[in-house]
C-alpha cells in the first residue's frame, strides 16, 4: 500500500461571470472541474497542461491561495475542511512549501537573503537568532550558496542562483510537501540543469514530495514519478510516469509529446510525423459539450460531441476517452 | 543550391552604457539561402535579438550602433543605404516578426488596418485593392473567416491568432528575407508547433528566407535548415541541423544538446554546465566559454580562437578543433 | 459601457449629496451669520427676526433639507456684504471666468502636446532640455509673482499691453499667458512621459518594421495611445486651472469667479465663497464623469465590453 | 546616415559624460539650496540684521546696495515700513519650512495608510476610499482654504489644515497603485505560504518597497506646498499679518511694482528657488531610485 501524503478529492473551482446593471452571475467558468489525484511521500506528481488547463489552480488550491467550490483536500489522511484556522496555521502551512517561477519576482527586493530564508522560521516557530542563523547557513550550503552570501540582496544574484535561494526557503520548515510552479522554465537552457538535477537529490535526500506544474513534458519526465495531464479544467490522462511516456493513452497526451520531441528536418520523409492539432482550447465559458477536446480531436467520433467521457481505468492508467487505443506516439 | 539572399560580415554593434560599452555583437557572420531558414541559437543576453535588430537597422537610439561589417542584401549593403532607403526597405524586403502577440499589435487599431497600413505604403494600390491583399495575408497565415476578422481589435483575440496577425503584417508585401524573433515562446506547446508547421508551409508557399531567433533546441530542430550557436556575442559554431545534432564539434553545443531534457529517453541525471554566462561588461581574455568549458587547454585561457571551416558548410570557433 | 456609466452617474450623486453635508456643516461652524449683519444700533427682536427670516430658529436637520431643496432652485443665499443673490453674483463672473479658463486650457493643451511629443521624440537633445528647463521654470515660480513681472514689464515698462481687467483681445493676452505657463508644465510632462512609455513598446517597434515614416509612428501610432494616460489626470489638470484662475484674476482684476471668491474672502463673506465651492464641486464632479465616458470611448477594449 | 556616422560613436560618449556631470549638479545645488534655508529658518534671529518686524518710518523704500540710492546697511532694500527686506525674506523661510514640513508629514502618513489599506485589502472599501481620492485630486486646494481661512479665521493652524485636507490624495492614489501591482507579486505570495499575517505582510513586504516612491513624491511635494502656501499667504488666506511670510510679502509689493519692485521681486525669487530645488532634487532621487515614476 502506497503512503499517501495528499489527495486531491473531486477538487473543482468555477470562477462566477456577471453581467449587466445588477452585475447577476449569468455562467461560471470552469477553471479546475473535478480534479483528483494522490501524491505520495517522497514521490513526485506533476500536473501538466497548458495556459488554462486548470493547473495553476489546483496548486493554489493545494497551497491555501485559492478557496475551492467544492472538493476536498486530505493531508495525512485527514480532510482540511476539518482543520480548525489555528491548526491549518500550524499543522499544514509549514509542511507544505512552494518553489515558484518565477525568481526575479519572488523575492522581496528589500530583503536580505538571510532574511527572506529565515522568515518561514520567524513567521512559524519560537527559535532564537541563534538557532535560526546556524539553520540559515546550513540551508544555504545545502542548495550551494556560499555563506558569505547570506547578507546579500536579492538582485546581486542570478536568476539560477536566486531559483537556489528560494529552493532553500522552501525547505526552512523541513515540509513534507514541495509545490514546484515550474521552477525551471524561466531560466536558461544552460542552468536549468543544475536546478533539475539539485531538486532531484534533495528529494533523495530528504524523503520530499514534489507537486510539480510544468507546460513542458520533457522536463517533466526527468522529473516525475506520476503525470496528470490536464485540458480544461479536468484531468485526461493520469498515471505513472513510465507508462505513460512509453504508453500515451489520450489523443492530447500523444499530441503534447509530438509536440515536444525533437524531430529534424527531413524526419518527415522518414515516416515520423508531427501531431498538429487544429485549433485553439476553446473558450472556458462555454466548454463543448462531450468531451472538452473532441473539437480538436483527429480521432473525434460522434459519440465524442454527445457523451462527456468518464476517467477510466486502463491497466496501469486512466483516462478520459471513449475510444482508448495503444499507440506509441 | 539557392541563392543566397542575405549574407552578414563581421558585424560589430556595440551599446554605449553609463557601465561602459557594451560589445553586444562582435564579428557574427553567416549568410542565408532563398526558402531556407537559419537559426540563431543562444541564452539570454548573448546578442541574438541585438544581431537580428542590426539587420533591420532598428537598434534602441542613441545607445546602440553598428561600429563594423557588412549586411549585403541581395547584393546590397544595407549598412550603406539612406535612411529613406532602409524605411522602404523595411516592410517590403524584409520583414520582422516580435516574441511577444500580446503587446506587439497597437490596441486601438483594427487589425485589418494595421495590416493594411504595411501595404498601402509599399504597394501602390487601389482601396479594394488593398482589402484583397489584407484578406490574403490573413489567408495565407490561416485565419479562419478572415473577411470577418478584420474588424476585429487586437483585445479580440487570443495569443495565437495575434501571433498569426503578426505574421500576416511581416508577409503582407511579399518580403524576401523574414527576421523572426522567438515568435513560438509566449505559445503554449500545441500551439507552437501550429505555429511552426504554418510557418515552414508559409515558406514553401512564397520562398521566403527567414533568419530563426531562438534559444530553444527544440523549435531549432523543427524549423531550421542550418543553425548558428551564439555564445556572448559571437557564433561559436554553425552547421546544418542534423550535423549539429549529430555531431556538434564546439563544447558549449554539445553541452547545451545535452543538457536539454529529452522525451524520448529517461535521464537519471541531467548533464549540466556549470557556472554562469559572462558578464557582457567583463567577458574573458581568451576564449570566452573557457571559463565553464570542461575541455580547456592553456591555450584558450590566453587567446580567442578563429572560425575554422570544417567541410559540408560546417564551421567551429574553437582551440581542440584548430 | 452603459452599466459603467449608470455606476459613475450614481457615484456623482453620492458624492454630490456628500459635498452638500460637508459644506452646510461648515457653514454653522462659521458663526453666527446674525453677528456680522449686527450694528450697535440692532435689537434683540431684530436678530430674533433675521433668524428667522434665514431659518436659523429650526432643527439642524431641517435647516439641511431646506438648504438642499434652495440648492435646488439654484438659491444660494444672499451676501452678507453686498445684499445680492449670490446665484446672480456668480452668474455674472462665471462666464468671464470660462472666457479666460477655456482659452489658457486650449492654449497650454496646445503647446503641451507639441512640446510634449517633440520632447520625446528628440530625448536629451537641445529641444528636450528647452522644454524641461521651461516646465520646471513654470512649475516652480510662483503664478501671481510672474503675473506681476509681466506686468511690469510688459505693461509699465514697454506699454504694450493693459494692466488689469476686461476689454478688447489685449486683455486676454497677459491672463491666458500667466495661466498657460502655469498649466503648461504638468501637462506637458505628461505628455512626455506617457509619450516615453508608448515609444518604447512593442508595437511601436513593429510600426517601424513595417517602414512607416516617423511622422506616421508618432503622431498615428504612439499619440493616441499616449493620451489615454494622460486623460486619467484631467481632474488634476482642472483643479489647476480652477487654483490658477483664483490667483491670477486678483492680480489682473478679472471679474470672475476667483476674484469674486476672493473678495468674499476679504470680507468673510460666507454665502459667496460657500456657493463658489459648491459651483467648482459640482463641476469637479461633472469633469470627473464626462472624463470617464471620454475614457471609454477613446479606448475600444472598453467600449467593446460587454458588461 | 553615412557609412561614416554609423561607424562613430564619439557624439554619445560625451553626451553620456554631460549627462553625469549634469545629474550630480541637479543633485548638490539643490541640495545646498535646501540646506541653506533649514538653515536660515533654525538661526533667522542670530542671522537677519535686522528684526523682521521692526518699522522705520524715516528709511521707507530703500532699494538694494546695488542700486543707486541703496546702501550696504540693508542689502536687499527696505518695504514702505522700512522693514528690512532680507531680514524679513530669512524669516519667511520659517514658515514655509515649518508648513510644509508639518503639511507633507501629515499627508504622506495618512495617504500611506489609506493606500495601503485600497491597495493591498481592496474590496468595497478601496473602491470607496479611490472615489475619494480621485474626487480630492480634482478639487482645488485654493478653494478649500480660501473657504476654511473664512470659517477658522486666517492662522498656521488653517494653514496647515486647508494644505493637507485635501493634500493626501496623491500620496493615496500613488501608494494604493504601487500596493496593488505588489500584491500580485510573487513574493507576496509567497508570504502568504509561508504563513504570514496580512498585517505583517502589509508592514514587512508592502510599505518597505514602496519607501521609494514615497520619498520620491514627498521631496517632489516640498515645491508644491510651499506654492501653495506663497498663494494663501498672497491672497490673505495664509498666515496673518506681522509674521513675515514669502507670498504676503510679494503683495505688499505688488501695486508698487513700478517705483519699488525690490519689493516683490526678493521674496519671489526666494520661493522660486527653493520650490526649483525640491522639484530638482525629487527628480534626481527619482532617477535614482524608482526611474518607473515618470509621471510624477
Amino acid at each position: 500500500m502506497a503512503d499517501v501524503l495528499l489527495e486531491g478529492r473531486d477538487l473543482t473551482k468555477h470562477y462566477p461571470i456577471s453581467h449587466g446593471l445588477l452585475q447577476r452571475t449569468v455562467g461560471w467558468v470552469r477553471a479546475v472541474d473535478g480534479v483528483s489525484f494522490t501524491i505520495e511521500r517522497g514521490k513526485t506528481l506533476s500536473l501538466v497542461g497548458e495556459s488554462g488547463a486548470g493547473k495553476t489552480t489546483t496548486a493554489k488550491a493545494v497551497l491555501l491561495l485559492e478557496r475551492l467550490t467544492s472538493g476536498s483536500i486530505l493531508f495525512e489522511g485527514k480532510d482540511l475542511q476539518r482543520f480548525s484556522k489555528s491548526q491549518l496555521k500550524t499543522e499544514y502551512r509549514p509542511r507544505v512549501q512552494a518553489v515558484q517561477q518565477n525568481p526575479w519576482s519572488s523575492m522581496n527586493p528589500r530583503m536580505r537573503v538571510r532574511d527572506i530564508i529565515a522568515e518561514p522560521l520567524v513567521v512559524n516557530t519560537r527559535q532564537s537568532k541563534k538557532e535560526v542563523r546556524s539553520r540559515v547557513l546550513e540551508l544555504l550550503a545545502q542548495v550551494g550558496i556560499g555563506a558569505d552570501c547570506a547578507g546579500h540582496y536579492p538582485h546581486e544574484f542570478s536568476g539560477g542562483q536566486r531559483q537556489r535561494i528560494a529552493v532553500a526557503r522552501a525547505l526552512a520548515l523541513n515540509p513534507s510537501l514541495v509545490v514546484l510552479d515550474e521552477p525551471v522554465s524561466a531560466l536558461d537552457v544552460s542552468i536549468r540543469a543544475q536546478i533539475m538535477n539539485l531538486l532531484k537529490d534533495l528529494q533523495a535526500q530528504y524523503n520530499l514530495s514534489y507537486l510539480v506544474i510544468a507546460h513542458n513534458l520533457a522536463t517533466v519526465r526527468y522529473m516525475s514519478h506520476s503525470v496528470a495531464i490536464m485540458y480544461m479544467g479536468q484531468i485526461v490522462e493520469y498515471g505513472d510516469a513510465e507508462e505513460l511516456f512509453e504508453r500515451p493513452l489520450h489523443p492530447y497526451t500523444r499530441a503534447l509529446m509530438s509536440a515536444s520531441l525533437l524531430t529534424l528536418p527531413g524526419d518527415e520523409d522518414q515516416g515520423i510525423k508531427q501531431i498538429i492539432l487544429s485549433g485553439e482550447m476553446p473558450s472556458p465559458l462555454n466548454p463543448p459539450t462531450g468531451c472538452r477536446f473532441h473539437t480538436r480531436c483527429i480521432e473525434a467520433r460522434d459519440v465524442c460531441s454527445k457523451v462527456e467521457p468518464e476517467l477510466i481505468v486502463k491497466g496501469k492508467q486512466r483516462v478520459r476517452c471513449h475510444h482508448v487505443v495503444y499507440r506509441r506516439p | 543550391m539557392s541563392k543566397i539572399i542575405l549574407q552578414v560580415e563581421g558585424l560589430h554593434t556595440v551599446f554605449f552604457t553609463r557601465q561602459g560599452v557594451v560589445k553586444a555583437v562582435d564579428g557574427v557572420s553567416f549568410y542565408v539561402r532563398e526558402g531556407e531558414t537559419f537559426g540563431i541559437v543562444g541564452e539570454s543576453g548573448c546578442g541574438k535579438t541585438v544581431t537580428g535588430l542590426s539587420i533591420l537597422r532598428l537598434l534602441p537610439e542613441p545607445a546602440g550602433r553598428i561600429v563594423g561589417g557588412k549586411i549585403i542584401l541581395d547584393g546590397k549593403n544595407l549598412l550603406e543605404l539612406s535612411k529613406k532607403e532602409m524605411r522602404e526597405y523595411r516592410g517590403s524586403m524584409i520583414s520582422m516578426i516580435l516574441q511577444d502577440p500580446m503587446t506587439s499589435l497597437n490596441p486601438v487599431y483594427t487589425i485589418g488596418d494595421q495590416i493594411a497600413e504595411s501595404v498601402r505604403l509599399h504597394q501602390n494600390l487601389k482601396d479594394d485593392a488593398v482589402e484583397k491583399e489584407v484578406i490574403s495575408a490573413l489567408r495565407l497565415l490561416k485565419i479562419p473567416a478572415p473577411e470577418m476578422r478584420l474588424h476585429d481589435y487586437p483585445f479580440q483575440m487570443s495569443g495565437g491568432m495575434r501571433q498569426r496577425v503578426v505574421g500576416a503584417i511581416a508577409m503582407s508585401c511579399h518580403p524576401r528575407l523574414l527576421i523572426a524573433d522567438e515568435p513560438t515562446t509566449a505559445l503554449d506547446a500545441t500551439i507552437q508547433a501550429q505555429y511552426i508547421a504554418l510557418f515552414k508551409d508559409v515558406q514553401r508557399q512564397t520562398n521566403v528566407a527567414i533568419v530563426f531567433i531562438t534559444h530553444d533546441f527544440g523549435v531549432v530542430a523543427q524549423m531550421c535548415h542550418r543553425v548558428g550557436v551564439m555564445y556572448a556575442g559571437k557564433i561559436v559554431e554553425t552547421a546544418t541541423t542534423r550535423e549539429l545534432f549529430k555531431a556538434p564539434r564546439h563544447p558549449y553545443t554539445s553541452a547545451l544538446i545535452n543538457s536539454v531534457p529529452r522525451l524520448d529517453r529517461k535521464d537519471n541525471r541531467l548533464y549540466s554546465i556549470e557556472g554562469q554566462p559572462p558578464s557582457m561588461t567583463d567577458l574573458p581574455r581568451g576564449c570566452r566559454f573557457f571559463p565553464r568549458c570542461s575541455v580547456a587547454r592553456d591555450v584558450c585561457r590566453e587567446q580567442e580562437p578563429g572560425e575554422v571551416d570544417i567541410g559540408g558548410e560546417h564551421s567551429v570557433s574553437c582551440w581542440r578543433v584548430s | 459601457m452603459g452599466r459603467f456609466i449608470v455606476i459613475r452617474l450614481l457615484q456623482t450623486v453620492v458624492a454630490l449629496i456628500g459635498i452638500s453635508l460637508l459644506i452646510f456643516v461648515l457653514a454653522r461652524l462659521s458663526g453666527d451669520p446674525t453677528m456680522l449683519m449686527r450694528t450697535p444700533t440692532t435689537t434683540e427682536a431684530e436678530i430674533v427676526n433675521i433668524k428667522q427670516q434665514l431659518g436659523l430658529d429650526k432643527s439642524q436637520p431641517e435647516q439641511y433639507v431646506i438648504f438642499v431643496k434652495n440648492l435646488f432652485r439654484g438659491d444660494l443665499g444672499e451676501s452678507i456684504i453686498k445684499r445680492r443673490p449670490v446665484t446672480d453674483m456668480i452668474g455674472e463672473a462665471l462666464p468671464n471666468s470660462l472666457r479666460l479658463g477655456i482659452t489658457s486650457f486650449a492654449v497650454s493643451m496646445l503647446l503641451a502636446l507639441l512640446l510634449g511629443v517633440l520632447a520625446a521624440t528628440r530625448r536629451d537633445t537641445f529641444l528636450d532640455n528647452g522644454v524641461k528647463f521651461l516646465a520646471v521654470l513654470g512649475q516652480a515660480l510662483p503664478g501671481f509673482w510672474v503675473a506681476i513681472l509681466a506686468i511690469f514689464v510688459f505693461s509699465v515698462y514697454w506699454h504694450l499691453l493693459p494692466t488689469s481687467g476686461t476689454g478688447g483681445p489685449a486683455h486676454y493676452v497677459l491672463p491666458v499667458g500667466t495661466l498657460s505657463f502655469f498649466l503648461l508644465p504638468g501637462m506637458m510632462r505628461l505628455v512626455r512621459s506617457s509619450m516615453l512609455d508608448v515609444l518604447d513598446s512593442e508595437y511601436i517597434k513593429l510600426a517601424r518594421i513595417k517602414g512607416l515614416p516617423e511622422r506616421v509612428v508618432i503622431w498615428k501610432h504612439a499619440l493616441r495611445n499616449a493620451l489615454i494616460a494622460p486623460l486619467t489626470t484631467a481632474g488634476i489638470i482642472f483643479a489647476n486651472i480652477i487654483t490658477g484662475a483664483v490667483i491670477l484674476e486678483n492680480v489682473f482684476n478679472w471679474p470672475g469667479v476667483g476674484r469674486l471668491s476672493w473678495e468674499a474672502l476679504v470680507a468673510r463673506d460666507f454665502p459667496v465663497v460657500q456657493g463658489v465651492t459648491l459651483l467648482v464641486a459640482v463641476l469637479v464632479l461633472l469633469v470627473n464623469l464626462l472624463v470617464d465616458i471620454l475614457y471609454a470611448y477613446i479606448d475600444p477594449q472598453i467600449r467593446y465590453q460587454q458588461t | 546616415m553615412s557609412a561614416v556616422n554609423v561607424m562613430s560613436g564619439k557624439g554619445i560618449e560625451g553626451s553620456l559624460r554631460r549627462a553625469k556631470i549634469f545629474q550630480q549638479l541637479t543633485l548638490y545645488i539643490p541640495a545646498a539650496v535646501l540646506a541653506l534655508l533649514v538653515l536660515a529658518a533654525i538661526f533667522a534671529p542670530f542671522l537677519a540684521p535686522y528684526s523682521p518686524t521692526k518699522t522705520a518710518l524715516g528709511q521707507r523704500l530703500i532699494p538694494p546696495f546695488f542700486i543707486e540710492g541703496g546702501s550696504t546697511a540693508h542689502l536687499l532694500g527696505t518695504d514702505t515700513l522700512g522693514r528690512d527686506i532680507l531680514s524679513r525674506v530669512i524669516f519667511g523661510a520659517r514658515v514655509s519650512l515649518s508648513v510644509s514640513l508639518l503639511v507633507i508629514l501629515i499627508t504622506s502618513t495618512i495617504g500611506t495608510v489609506l493606500g495601503i489599506i485600497a491597495g493591498y485589502l481592496g474590496g468595497r472599501t478601496g473602491t470607496v476610499l479611490m472615489r475619494v481620492t480621485d474626487v480630492s485630486l480634482a478639487f482645488p486646494a485654493i478653494l478649500i482654504a480660501i473657504l476654511l481661512a473664512v470659517v477658522l479665521g486666517p492662522s498656521f493652524k488653517t494653514v496647515v489644515l486647508a494644505i493637507s485636507i485635501l493634500g493626501w490624495a496623491p500620496y493615496a492614489r500613488l501608494i494604493r497603485g504601487e500596493a496593488l501591482r505588489l500584491r500580485e507579486a510573487d513574493f507576496v505570495a509567497q508570504a502568504r505560504i509561508i504563513g504570514s499575517s496580512p498585517l505583517r505582510i502589509m508592514v514587512r513586504h508592502i510599505f518597505p518597497n514602496i519607501i521609494n516612491p514615497l520619498i520620491v513624491i514627498a521631496t517632489l511635494s516640498v515645491g508644491l506646498v510651499i506654492l501653495t502656501e506663497a498663494a494663501l499667504s498672497y491672497l490673505g488666506a495664509g498666515i496673518p499679518p506681522t509674521t513675515p511670510s514669502w507670498g504676503a510679502m510679494v503683495y505688499d509689493g505688488r501695486s508698487l511694482i513700478d517705483t519699488a519692485w525690490w519689493i516683490s521681486l526678493f521674496p519671489g525669487m526666494a520661493i522660486g528657488l527653493v520650490v526649483l530645488s525640491g522639484n530638482f532634487l525629487g527628480d534626481w532621487l527619482r532617477d535614482k531610485l524608482d526611474p518607473r515614476l515618470r509621471q510624477l
